[in-house]
């Protein structure tokens, strides 16, 4: 596996785009994905702020823009692209896309955790006359922590998957390079050397995640 | 204080409708320790949790403090319930949270400044005797050191009414001698108003005024610890003060 | 009127066994021409089965291992550069089709002469289409690229850019979204006429008709002889295809027969 | 029957150590039931939970009819579990599994067919008295329902050694009274060993044999109930016995 | 949004592609990726089957094949591809990649699932003697159940996503229509159209999702 000089500087240019994008999206991601879950959970059925016309239009939201096929996605949200970035092409006009097909699956998972949180301790909460947003802060995210980091996880490494589709409006990346130079320009050791890289990031917000996740656990 | 009419709790899930209250009239008045009895499954946990409005009536009023709280809005009830503390039959405490923050936890939700909670939760504490493991989360505890990390948990915000639910039933003797000593104190101190269901008739011998006894959702007798204990008049009451010998002397 | 063909083919189903040829093709225009010619084929007895690619490396690879009976995507440079860097002996491409000229696009300028020091050029992103825009910039005197290295250039091939022009790769699909995004574009054919841009009057400079990327037809050498295949290739370059290509493309689309 | 030698138990997590259990020594015959009582915290959770292997001391031997639990290999330790029933402080019913199905649930893992299940459930269900709540789920029951499931779940098996974590202290006297007599009977028809961790006294009193005081880890008195109880020699065993005025009359 | 009516039979034999694909890639990541998941969680540390090394050599299998970027993956697979489907175009061949690219994924949602498991429970059923086998059958996977549902949901979605990229492969499918006939021919009513039909069966699934869930969870 060998790569030339001029390859190995691209490598390490396409990982730091690759860097900048998941940092930039992932944190969006969670960010915008948390309330969305929060909102998802707890507008539904029986829970705390039950609305089935709100969780309707919610969940109808993000189901949208999980259908939306990722390059159609990048395609339609153009002009909200160029009102936030400037710019539709480039990593970080990338990163809109990215976040507005990332989030809504995200949410979907801080949804499944924040619905296994004991409802006792919910019922504690409540009795002791916390407002919905004290509940929130402060018993269904730390209850459901450990869960959301899994997820956080997980929806980290799908944004991985996704940023490979950056190439299209010129995001670069890891896996642009291995795909454009490696897989078409049939460059095995491109091919190989890109995706040990991605492999190495992988493991490495795996174990993070999987480490932060058995330290907050106190279940 | 509290007044309960024509209260009746239904629970219905498709499959089985249970008719856990029919029926309920009781006032309580403020400084009183009420106790409640009755066998498993009676109403007990059901009915103290209508109290805070855990559970929704299914008809009926409840009153508390003068307020209709099955009609408060959610502020209202939210401001009414920062007066009511509850002990919970399984604790309910926080997973993620240590002994002493869980014990802050309702003088967070109140909105106490740090020093001011820093302080309490020590003297909380110290009263239950967790010193040694207030560093500890739940999952490290033994039962009845949860079942103490809830009652000083119950008792932080210095309520106008505790609900407790079987709140020394994982406690030792000696234990359970302690914090009946503090509920006593407390309700004498700052008349607090105490409604308590237990399962041992010697902690209403000791610390309650009045007592009712529920059976099938229903109260079947209910009047002052004396004269119920003294003078049982249904056959279920009977049966519990059976359980107390004590009674006839240590009174 | 396609759905007319398609019930009189039913018909004709019915009565012949027809032979199977399976054809990998891009989307526009290959496999639109090949569609306007799958009547034609029925009546010669060729069922014509179209599979449509959004990959440029997959049909040579499904066509030379058997899984596809031709495939009409290519040019010839990518041809030959795909199969030399593969390894892949048995393709032959058999005859032209068409050609699309690439050409220079921009939103903002109306001659290159005005681009600006430092301005943002978009080309395609894919190997094929990029070897052949950065020919297309050299050719127009924006750039200098390394001596031959033909199609297979790369914006690491670049040695000279006086203009220190800032290369952008795009989703070949992508570029006439993003005009606006860029100073100049560097788009194939088919996606500018898509754009509603027309080559000729639009583009700032564009491939003469002395371009080398005639589209082919490409099969397995050892089918060379086959009837069926003989019968596509004919039909290929028949006068149908000469004037559907013409009305239909208006000129952006030449003819390569 | 059952041999503890030695036996100690620390929990250490970075954080703090806790010394649960040091040099615990103690033998229960085939046939007794004995007594566990001690303070909150003192260790008796964590003594039976050993017992079962639940747990891995730190150091010393575990015996159970003649095995060393704590050097069985898996599959060993697994068949000498299924002949252990034990009752949970804080019951653990499998929360998508009726009270049926939750008592039905040793028997399937014990591996029996179907119809025999069907009968043993049923039988334990009626005595239990949950015949009505048969099919709720734990989510719907209230507390001493659970336990009671609880008790079902831990006897269905058949098993030669119960282990009871204050099994009945969510329950009412006349509920109580009656897993006691179910005890009872089952202890002397089967010859079923049985330890028991109580905070009644007259738990103690009416069915044990023997009874142990823990206290900060320690066995501080053990020995025959009326001796332990009649002539207390520790402080702690004195403090325990003042609990239960009925002793000195109605033994 | 008019389509012409060779669109609407190309959309029609496009929604019994996607149906078919993700049929069985679905089911094939249910059936493969629970077992995966377990085996991750119980290796893990203080679980029941604690094996470190075992423990790593899953994790990294997962992760290697999360990192493979969905292309490459397809490229790399091809050998195994036709080992088991007989060639490597078409929708039937597609599935092989999309199984292999989601199945680690849902066992990564699986094991999130289980780790929330009560562990007093687990405990119950350790002291009845029950093994291995029967504590995953009856208590693991019961209790879970909804949580394990919702990742079944979110996989499915995920998979609608993923098999878009099938057309590389000639799998075809929604998706592939949306890309090649709507976005790369610049046909409109055919890019909404498809996304439309994808935003029904994403419906359709988490509705059947939430559905089930909701009626499972007895907490
Ligand atoms: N997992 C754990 N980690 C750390 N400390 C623990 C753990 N489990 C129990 N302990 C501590 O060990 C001591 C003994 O606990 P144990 O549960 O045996 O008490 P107990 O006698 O059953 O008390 P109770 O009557 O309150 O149930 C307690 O101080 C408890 O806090
Ligand atoms: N969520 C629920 N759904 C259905 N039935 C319920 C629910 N909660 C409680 N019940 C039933 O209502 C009745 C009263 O329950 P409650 O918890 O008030 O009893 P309790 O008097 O507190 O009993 P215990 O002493 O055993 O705690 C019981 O029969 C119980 O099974
Ligand atoms: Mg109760
Ligand atoms: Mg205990």
């Amino acid at each position: 596996m060998l790569l030339e000089y001029r390859e190995l500087t691209q490598l390490l240019e396409a990982t730091i785009e690759t860097l900048y994008m998941l940092g930039l999206s992932g944190l969006l991601t969670v960010i915008l994905g948390i309330p969305l879950g929060i909102m998802l959970f707890l507008t539904d059925k029986g829970q705390l702020l039950e609305n089935s016309t709100l969780n309707r239009i919610i969940g109808l939201i993000v189901n949208v823009f999980r259908s939306i096929p990722f390059i159609i996605l990048i395609v339609l949200i153009m002009p909200l692209t160029r009102v936030i970035v400037g710019t539709t092409i480039g990593p970080t006009a990338a990163t809109v896309p990215l976040i507005i097909g990332a989030t809504p699956f995200f949410a979907r998972l801080v949804e499944t955790a924040l619905r296994e949180v004991n409802k006792g301790v919910v019922e504690a909460a409540i009795s002791m006359g916390a407002n919905v947003f004290q509940i929130i802060w402060k018993v269904y995210l730390p209850e459901a922590l450990p869960s959301i980091l899994s997820g956080i996880t997980v929806t980290l490494v799908a944004l991985i998957g996704y940023s490979a589709m950056a190439g299209v409006v010129g995001g670069g990346g890891l896996g642009n390079m291995a795909i454009v130079y490696g897989y078409q320009m049939y460059n095995t050791p491109v091919m190989l050397s890109t995706t040990f890289v991605i492999l190495l990031l992988v493991i490495f917000i795996q174990f993070l995640g999987d480490f932060l996740a058995r330290k907050i656990d106190k279940k | 204080m509290i007044k309960l009419n024509n209260v009746q709790k239904i629970y219905d899930n498709n499959k089985q409708r249970v008719t856990a209250l029919k029926n309920i009239n009781l006032e309580i008045k403020s400084g009183e320790i009420y106790g409640i009895i009755g066998y498993s499954g009676a109403g007990k946990s059901t009915l103290i949790r209508l109290i805070n409005m855990l559970e929704n009536p299914t008809a009926g009023e409840i009153w508390v403090n003068g307020q209709r709280m099955d009609r408060l809005n959610n502020e209202k009830l939210r401001l009414a319930r920062q007066k009511i503390g509850m002990i919970f039959q399984n604790f309910n405490l926080l997973s993620s949270r240590t002994v002493r923050q869980n014990i802050a936890f309702p003088l967070e939700i109140a909105g106490y400044p740090k020093e001011k909670i820093d302080k309490r939760v020590s003297e909380l504490i110290k009263l239950v005797g967790l010193t040694e493991r207030a560093d500890a989360y739940p999952s490290e505890l033994s039962g009845g050191q949860k079942q103490r990390v809830g009652i000083a948990r119950a008792l932080a915000n210095n309520p106008e009414v505790l609900l407790s639910d079987e709140a020394t039933s994982a406690l030792d003797p000696k234990t359970t001698e302690s914090i009946l000593n503090l509920l006593w104190e407390i309700n004498r101190k700052f008349g607090i108003t105490i409604i308590l269901i237990t399962h041992e008739m010697h902690v209403i011998k000791k610390i309650c005024h009045r007592v009712a006894v529920i059976d099938g959702g229903e109260i079947v007798e209910e009047g002052p610890v004396t004269e119920v204990f003294g003078n049982p008049k249904k056959e279920i009451t009977k049966e519990f003060v059976k359980q107390v010998p004590v009674l006839s002397g240590n009174d | 009127n396609s759905s007319e063909v398609d019930s009189t083919d039913e018909n004709q189903e019915t009565k012949t066994e027809l032979i199977k040829l399976k054809v990998g093709a891009t989307a526009i225009p290959h496999a639109e021409i090949l569609e306007e010619i799958k009547p034609l084929l029925k009546e010669q007895g060729i069922d014509l089965e179209i599979i449509v690619y959004q990959d440029y490396v997959q049909p040579n690879i499904q066509l030379a291992e058997g899984e596809l009976d031709a495939n009409y995507f290519q040019h010839i440079p990518y041809f030959e550069s795909f199969t030399k860097e593969r390894g892949i002996n048995n393709l032959t491409n058999i005859v032209k089709v068409h050609l699309e000229p690439i050409g220079i696009y921009s939103s903002k300028i109306d001659d290159l002469s005005k681009l600006k020091d430092g301005a943002y050029v978009a080309i395609p992103n894919d190997p094929s289409n990029m070897g052949r825009s950065l020919a297309l910039l050299e050719k127009a005197g924006l750039i200098k690229l390394e001596e031959g290295v033909g199609i297979k250039g790369t914006i690491n091939d670049i040695v000279e850019n006086p203009k220190n022009l800032e290369i952008i790769l795009l989703d070949a699909a992508m570029l006439p979204r993003s005009l606006d995004d860029v100073d100049i574009s560097v788009i194939n054919t088919n996606y500018a006429l898509q754009a509603n841009l027309n080559p000729v009057n639009d583009s700032l400079f564009i491939e003469g008709s002395d371009s080398p990327y005639a589209n082919v037809l490409t099969i397995r050498t050892e089918d060379k002889e086959k009837e069926s295949i003989k019968k596509l290739a004919e039909i290929l370059n028949s006068d149908t295809v000469k004037q559907f290509i013409e009305q239909k493309y208006n000129g952006a689309i030449l003819p390569a027969f």
